[in-house]
């Protein structure tokens, strides 16, 4: 186990610019819809806003409503200990890393879907059901995709795997990121998988499970989805950009922060340019995903 | 040295296929009499010292199946009053015919037998022939006939052939025995009739046909 | 005194004092009790005789060596009077409920009297005679008693069932006479003197130089014969039809020791042909042969019955099938069946016991109607499904152990289809046998039927075997052991 | 030594005392439970010590042919120990008080009893030092909780349980007692295990056929697909402490055979660690999807063992992997995974039946779309239940995800070492062991939301409450032990894993030891980062505190998007939540739908029923049985009542046998 307190200088920023991050979708969209959109940093004035109002309880709920929220924006919070961002490796490594990290997400997810289901209501009832099934199928890919990168370089943690001499290159990468950008849109509950501006409520995944929610606990998850965004575009990012030659310290880390800010573009592309798939081929999607990887991880060496 | 006594065993032996080819049950009985006598003769035509031996077991067989056993067996036919055998399973004359290819086959592997039992040469030609047809005529109306009275009867006749295979073991076997073992069939013939009996009290039949209601 | 002789004689004529005791009795009360008393006589007399035999080790001979008592034959004393005892007590237990209602009058209580202590003589004749001619006739009086007492209350069907019984029963007598014979015509070229061609200890003791083919024909015979009387399939036809219409304790001691007894009279061919062919184990394939048959027709008998008396009627072919099986395969395999003899005679007659008193409340023996009988009669249900739980084979009862190792005598002596057909047998046995037993214990219990009130002697009559089979399982005495191991030494090598 | 036999005679006793008490159920409830606990705390003494000193031996002889009374409890002994006395500690507690809510309809003497020697026969299973013994004891256990099954044989469906039971326990013991016969051929034909233990002339094929069949008979109790059917049925229908019990403990000493034949057979080669991550895989990933499809709660949960079988037989599978291929890193992660997955699943099964149990106390219903709401009445209940949740889903801090986390880490490795084509085997686990924590999520999030949270959809359900101290005391310890789990095996868990890996993997102990160490980082990282999402929760919980302080706090029904009559019944139901996975797996798990739609412009009924049966059952074994019975049935012309015939049957046997007898000379 070891610590490096540089990175939490990393984690600061993750935790302040992620808002940012997730705001670029909608202008992207707005930008293709040929309107003007809301500015980039509309999610701060929403965040803030939202903690400065009251909350409504729904009088079905219990302390799982309540605790829901909180524990699922501390559990990702935590996982950011342990994502490494090139040059500067996890705040917190050790072997098997990743496990955790991936397990914290599931740990999230798992709230998420109680809080909903506090509810009682059959809508929120309807995104948990689909939440689950879209987790389950979306981990395997993950895993193969670390899988993969993992044994390329030969290591059990997440924070040598960009930093390696020789990183993942060619079909193969193409192939990881491929699937890691799939991941990206079903963890983030994005078009194809889930339109979150959608307003009807059957067919919503991530928006309608959080209908009851109001005030700061609506402003916590919000901020939850955004810290998704920013983890999940984050490993995309450092995929992409470990094969680059290093040139200072932090050259590559601002590469990566800019292609972080592009794929939130792509995601607005693809939003914009792609409809929402119907919900009985997006398994068909994410078990391509897996095979894709398995495909990924059969070729590369 | 053995003639009179290959004389009596083919006389059992046509014996058996009269009983075979009768239907009526005053015949039948009357066939296992005639075979009665000559069984009790058959162990005196054998040289023996042990005469009384001989002797003794004649007269018990004689006592049991010329006697015994066929007043038995005629009370039995009056208590249930039945008087000829009806409709067996297998007719008269194909039982008949069966009786003889037996008696041709069990000629035919005597001398097999003998050879593979170490018998004797001097050994009475007769005896293992006559013995089987005996035997298989009684086992025939035992397996084919529909009449418990006729079964009984056929026991009888089963027996008696057992009786004559015995005769090979007649110096060795101790006499003791060989009373219990008539006493034996006696008694086997005995209960058999009671329960015959009992058959037709509770029933008033004695059609082993209709006692078929136990199967599975 | 001092070499028992004294004793075999007593066992063979205390039961013909019993008959005349019974036949003067009046009260039908008195004559069951005198019955009951009677065979406790003769089973401590049998007692001492065993004790005897074990405590000496050797065998006991008396009468001019023409009565015989050695490991096998006190084995099997001892199964018999286990049984025996067992089964009056039930018998006065079973016929005095009767008594109650009038069903049981003393003409009927002098028949059945008369007959168990005769069909006791008959098979003490079997058991201590040294002569093999004496001991088929033994067996043929056994068979007569026996097939009497099946229609005892002479009901329609007990009396088909005792008619088929005795005619199936006279045929392979007939078989086994002949058989018989032949084994004497073996010594056909030997000097042996009149008194002996067919007294066992002498057969045996020169039984290498005895005519080998002969020998072969008469097991043929022999093996059919007494085969037909063990129930081994395909003879097990009567088998069923007489379990199953004959009272509950002659259903108890026919299962219970009748089957064993003939199938102790192959027993004591099968060395002697062992001998003769120089262990050429061509008559133990046959056992195996029969063991196996009998075992998979049984199974497949098992799985669709639905009279529970038939039911343990196929059990006891089942079981045959396993003691013939063990039989054949040797060695081991001989203590093994040796063992499970007792061991299947305790429970089949606890089993016996439990659904002939069973059927007597419900009054009726299909399995559909018996149903929930834990509920309505605690002692015989649990008893009943105790019972079938050690006759399907489950540990720690006893008949577990001797099927354990039935399977390692199997697998020593690479009997490999014997062993998985035993396994597939039993198996099959165990899902069919389960099934009925499950609903029969606690199935849906119709409101009307009465509930009885279990007394002290149902307690023994249930628990006394359950504990043995326990025991047993968990604990064999060493003189038992001894004895076990002595008997198969005279059957197998 | 003596304490432990001390123990079993406490438990016989005590059980023995209850049956003769049962005239009384609170003295018989008493003598039960009191003995249970007593001899479980006794019999903890030796198990405890076991791990850290020499085996501990007994050697008595037996009159019983190839049986002796030996018992030893080394450290592979002492490991499994500890989790069956202790789990049968709680469960007795639990007990005592779960039990004597029956004690007007039923005597509780003859459950009391079963209980106790359902310890007995589990113990001496694991403590047996001979073959006969270990069969012996087997059949104890076995039998003791087939009458714990039927505790309630009125229901028609718990006699099945119980028929299917035993006959799949029964089949089972037919491939065990092969299995110690072919070990006791080799073994001059002893049944002790220290014969046993001097083997080394066994042939690969032998071994094969042992441990092949080893696999079938213990796996049928363990419960590994295809021979689990016994499984979900039989759980349910025991009284849930005793579901704890053998779901939690009886199903592993399955595993504990397993691993004690191994010991026997010498070094494994490759197949045999590839059919255990085979099996593995299947009844992890099938199992868990079976689960989600059910709406009975306990037998939702009985799926789940099947599953967590799976996981152990993964982690012993890749264990054995790394053994045949001398990657001794592999060989200890896998096996220690697999080892405390054991532990692990017992504690947290343990509790969650025990949940189940007392909701099903209160509620007297199994059926999920039943009930709802219970977590308001019930908070404590519904609290525990949570914890036992997250820890079957593998997600940290909590136990289940620590012996995952070792099997993972097993995989990963095995990714990277294993030459070319055996990759599949790691690969497979890591794409089942995802796969499965997906769904396993999916199905406590449906288990624990449906029937704890929303309203209640019955009425009746009013008035129920947190069961008493007993069962609150078990729950609550376990559910303590699900997170003090991790903290043991990092101060004191390691070295005693240690010599319980020995003595299956053969492995020199130093080098165990040092592999053993390389764990130590990861766990300490797992309790920083637990503390931290701690610490960062309790922050968020004062700031909003502090934030909704001043501010206006409203109470309103759940947003209902414009009906005017909402009821409970509109509430999303299990089978609703789980449909989408579970048709999405359709072909195996052929879920059968009634559905009559609403039909009309005003409807008046519409009804939906979904049921998911067994497939192995309905598939394999049914058939398999109903071809069986239709051979048989063939014969029964054999006797059909006719005497003439039945004469024939005697001749034509005796020609057969004549044709034998020329035919062989």
């Amino acid at each position: 186990m070891t610590w490096h307190w540089s990175s939490l200088s990393v984690v600061l920023a993750a935790l302040l610019l992620s808002p940012l991050l997730l705001g670029i979708i909608p202008r992207v969209k707005a930008w293709f819809a040929g309107r003007q959109g809301q500015p980039l940093f509309q999610v701060y004035y929403d965040l803030a806003k939202l903690l400065g109002k009251g909350a409504v309880y729904s009088t079905t709920t219990t302390w799982v409503f309540r605790l829901g929220p909180l524990l699922s924006l501390s559990t990702i919070a935590a996982s950011l200990l342990l994502l490494p961002m090139l040059e500067f490796p996890a705040t917190l490594q050790f072997s098997g890393d990743f496990l955790l990290f991936v397990y914290l997400f599931a740990m999230a997810r798992f709230f998420a879907i109680l809080t909903a289901m506090d509810t009682g209501s059959s809508f929120e009832g309807m995104g948990a059901s689909r939440e689950a099934i879209f987790a389950t199928l979306t981990e395997p890919a993950l895993f193969l995709s670390l899988a993969t990168l993992l044994k390329h370089n030969g290591t059990m943690s997440l924070s040598e795997v960009f930093l390696s001499a020789a990183p993942l290159t060619g079909t193969t990468m193409i192939l990881i990121a491929f699937v890691l950008l799939i991941v990206l849109l079903a963890e983030n509950c994005r078009v194809p998988v889930d339109d979150p501006t959608t307003h009807l409520e059957l067919t919503m995944i991530h928006e309608v499970m959080v209908l009851d929610n109001s005030g700061p606990d609506l402003a916590f998850i919000t901020y939850t989805a955004s810290l998704k965004l920013w983890i999940t575009s984050n490993i995309l990012a450092q995929l992409l950009v470990a094969p680059f030659p290093e040139h200072g310290a932090l050259l590559r880390p601002l590469l990566a922060f800019t292609t972080m800010v592009l794929l939130a573009m792509l995601v607005g592309v693809i939003e914009s340019t792609i409809a929402r798939l119907r919900l009985i081929y997006v398994p068909k999607l994410l078990v391509g995903a897996s095979m894709l990887a398995l495909l990924g991880f059969t070729i590369a060496r | 040295m053995y003639e009179w006594m290959d004389t009596c065993l083919v006389a059992i032996l046509v014996l058996d296929l009269y009983i075979l080819g009768t239907s009526r049950l005053i015949a039948v009985i009357q066939a296992t009499i005639v075979q009665g006598m000559l069984l009790g003769i058959l162990p005196l035509t054998v040289h023996s010292q042990e005469t009384i031996h001989h002797w003794i077991l004649s007269i018990s067989v004689l006592l049991s199946n010329v006697f015994l056993m066929p007043y038995l067996a005629i009370l039995l036919i009056r208590k249930v009053e039945i008087r000829r055998e009806v409709e067996p399973f297998l007719e008269f004359t194909p039982s008949l015919m069966i009786g003889m290819a037996i008696a041709f086959i069990s000629f035919w592997i005597a001398p097999y037998s003998q050879k593979i039992l170490q018998l004797p040469q001097h050994f009475p030609r007769m005896l293992m022939p006559a013995a089987i047809t005996t035997a298989m005529s009684g086992f025939i109306i035992l397996a084919t006939r529909r009449k418990a009275v006729t079964q009984v009867l056929g026991y009888l006749v089963m027996e008696n052939g057992i009786y004559i295979w015995g005769l090979t073991l007649l110096d060795k076997m101790p006499l003791l025995v060989e009373l219990g073992v008539i006493l034996g069939i006696f008694m086997t013939v005995m209960v058999m009739a009671t329960v015959c009996y009992r058959v037709y009290l509770r029933l008033g039949h004695v059609n082993v046909d209709e006692l078929s209601n136990l199967k599975g | 005194m001092r070499d028992g002789g004294v004793l075999l004689w007593l066992l063979l004529f205390l039961p013909l004092v019993g008959v005349a005791v019974c036949l003067v009795l009046k009260s039908p009360r008195k004559i069951l009790l005198t019955t009951c008393g009677g065979i406790f006589a003769i089973g401590a007399v049998a007692a001492i005789a065993i004790a005897i035999v074990i405590i000496r080790g050797t065998p006991i001979l008396a009468a001019n060596d023409w009565l015989l008592l050695d490991a096998l034959s006190a084995y099997h004393l001892l199964v018999m009077i286990l049984t025996f005892a067992l089964t009056t007590l039930f018998a006065v237990r079973y016929f005095g409920d009767e008594l109650r209602v009038n069903h049981f009058p003393t003409s009927l209580a002098r028949q059945f009297s008369s007959l168990w202590f005769g069909i006791v003589a008959s098979i003490m004749t079997v058991l201590l005679s040294n002569n093999l001619g004496v001991m088929w006739v033994g067996i043929e009086a056994t068979t007569l008693v026996a097939s009497l007492l099946i229609s005892l209350h002479g009901q329609p069907l007990a009396l088909e069932a005792s008619w088929k019984y005795i005619l199936l029963g006279v045929v392979g007598g007939t078989f086994a006479f002949i058989g018989t014979l032949t084994v004497g015509i073996s010594t056909y070229r030997l000097p042996v003197e009149t008194s002996g061609c067919l007294m066992w200890t002498q057969l045996m003791a020169c039984a290498k130089t005895l005519n080998p083919e002969a020998l072969k024909i008469a097991f043929i015979f022999l093996l059919t014969g007494y085969g037909t009387k063990v129930g081994l399939a395909p003879m097990h036809s009567w088998l069923p039809d007489a379990h199953s219409q004959a009272p509950a304790p002659v259903s108890a001691i026919f299962s219970g020791f009748l089957l064993n007894l003939s199938l102790y009279c192959i027993m004591r061919y099968i060395p002697l042909v062992e001998v003769a062919t120089n262990h050429a184990r061509w008559s133990l394939r046959i056992m195996v042969a029969f063991g196996i048959i009998s075992i998979m027709i049984s199974a497949a008998f098992i799985l669709v019955q639905h009279d529970v008396k038939r039911l343990l009627a196929y059990h006891s072919v089942e079981h045959m099938g396993i003691i013939t099986m063990g039989l054949g395969i040797g060695g081991l395999g001989v203590l093994a069946g040796l063992f499970h003899t007792l061991n299947h005679s305790v429970c089949k007659t606890l089993s016996f016991f439990c659904a002939g008193r069973l059927g007597q409340l419900y009054g009726t023996h299909d399995m559909e109607q018996l149903s929930g009988v834990a509920r309505v009669a605690p002692v015989w249900g649990i008893g009943l499904f105790a019972s079938i739980l050690a006759l399907i084979g489950v540990a720690p009862f006893a008949i577990f152990m001797s099927e354990f190792q039935l399977v390692k005598a199997a697998l020593d002596n690479r009997a490999m289809w014997a062993l998985v057909f035993f396994l597939f047998g039993s198996s099959a046995i165990f899902v069919g046998a389960l099934r009925h037993a499950m609903s029969m214990t606690w199935g849906d219990t119709a409101a009307d039927k009465s509930y009885d009130k279990a007394n002290i002697i149902d307690y023994v009559l249930v628990l006394f075997p359950l504990g043995l089979l326990l025991l047993l399982g968990l604990w064999i005495p060493e003189f038992l052991w001894n004895l076990i191991q002595n008997a198969a030494l005279i059957v197998g090598k | 030594m003596e304490i432990f036999l001390i123990a079993l005679f406490v438990l016989a006793v005590g059980g023995a005392t209850a049956l003769a008490c049962s005239f009384n159920a609170r003295l018989a409830s008493w003598m039960g439970a009191g003995s249970a606990v007593i001899g479980c705390t006794l019999g903890l003494i030796p198990a405890v010590r076991s791990l850290t000193t020499e085996p501990l031996t007994w050697h008595s002889a037996w009159p019983l042919p190839y049986c002796s009374f030996s018992l030893k409890i080394d450290a592979l002994a002492g490991f499994f120990l500890i989790v069956i006395l202790g789990l049968s500690l709680l469960g007795a507690l639990y007990g005592g008080e779960y039990l004597y809510g029956y004690a007007r309809q039923r005597k509780l003497g003859t459950p009391w009893l079963s209980f106790n020697f359902l310890i007995i026969g589990m113990a001496l299973t694991v403590a047996a030092d001979n073959g006969l013994l270990f069969l012996l004891a087997w059949e104890v256990m076995t039998l003791s909780s087939f009458l714990l099954v039927i505790f309630e044989h009125e229901q028609a469906e718990v006699r099945s349980a119980g028929l299917t039971y035993l006959i799949a326990a029964h089949i089972g013991v037919a491939f065990l007692i092969l299995v110690f016969l072919l070990l006791s051929e080799h073994a001059s034909g002893s049944m002790d295990f220290a014969y046993f233990l001097q083997i080394h002339d066994l042939q690969s094929k032998t071994a094969g056929i042992i441990f092949f069949f080893s696999i079938i008979g213990f796996g049928t109790k363990a419960g590994f697909m295809p021979f689990h059917v016994w499984l979900p049925d039989a759980h349910p229908a025991a009284p849930s402490h005793v579901s704890a019990i053998m779901s939690g403990v009886m199903i592993k000493t399955g595993i504990y055979g397993i691993l004690r034949i191994l010991t026997f057979l010498g070094p494994p080669p490759p197949w045999w660690g590839g059919l255990l991550v085979n099996v593995g895989v299947v009844s992890g990933v099938l199992g868990v999807w079976f689960a989600l499809a059910q709406h009975d709660l306990k037998r939702l949960l009985a799926y789940h063992s099947v599953e967590n079988i799976g996981i152990i037989a993964m982690g012993l599978g890749i264990g054995l992997l790394g053994i045949s291929y001398h990657l001794p890193t592999i060989a200890v992660l896998g096996l220690a995974g697999g080892l405390l997955h054991v532990m692990n699943h017992a504690i947290f099964k343990g509790l969650l039946f025990l949940g189940a149990g007392a909701v099903l106390q209160a509620t007297h219903t199994r059926e999920m779309d039943h009930l709802g709401g219970v977590g308001k009445k019930m908070p404590l209940t519904s609290v525990v239940f949570l914890i036992g949740a997250v820890a079957i889903c593998g997600l940290p801090p909590l136990n289940g995800f620590i012996s995952e986390f070792f099997i993972y880490w097993a995989s990963f490795l095995g990714t990277m070492q294993f030459a070319d084509s055996r990759i599949i085997f790691a690969l497979a686990i890591i794409v089942a062991l995802a796969l499965i924590g997906g769904l396993a999520v999916a199905c406590f999030s449906k288990a624990f939301s449906i029937v704890f949270l929303g309203e209640p959809r019955n009425q009746e359900h009013q008035h129920i409450h947190d069961p008493g101290v007993a069962m609150t005391i078990a729950m609550v310890f376990l559910a303590a032990m699900c997170f003090l789990v991790s903290i043991l095996v990092l101060y004191c868990g390691l070295p005693l894993l240690g010599q319980t890996i020995h003595i299956v993997s053969k492995l020199e102990l130093q080098q165990i030891e040092y592999q053993l160490a390389a764990i130590v980082p990861p766990l300490k990282g797992l309790f920083l980062i637990s503390s931290v999402v701690l610490l960062s929760t309790t922050f968020l919980m004062l700031w909003r505190k502090y934030l909704l302080n001043k501010r206006q706090v409203g109470k309103a029904v759940t947003w209902d998007c414009g009906y005017l009559a909402p009821n409970a019944r509109m509430q999303y139901t299990s089978s609703s939540y789980a449909q989408p996975l579970v048709d999405l797996n359709c072909y195996i798990l052929r879920t059968r739908k009634d559905v009559q739609k609403p039909d009309g412009y005003f409807p008046q009924t519409a009804r939906f029923l979904s049921h998911t049966l067994d497939t192995a059952m309905q598939k394999l074994y049914r058939p398999m049985f109903e071809v069986i019975a239709r051979l048989f049935n063939k014969l029964m012309w054999l006797q059909h009542g006719y005497l003439h015939i039945y004469m024939l049957y005697l001749v034509i046997t005796l020609l057969s046998l004549f044709v034998f007898y020329l035919g062989i000379k």
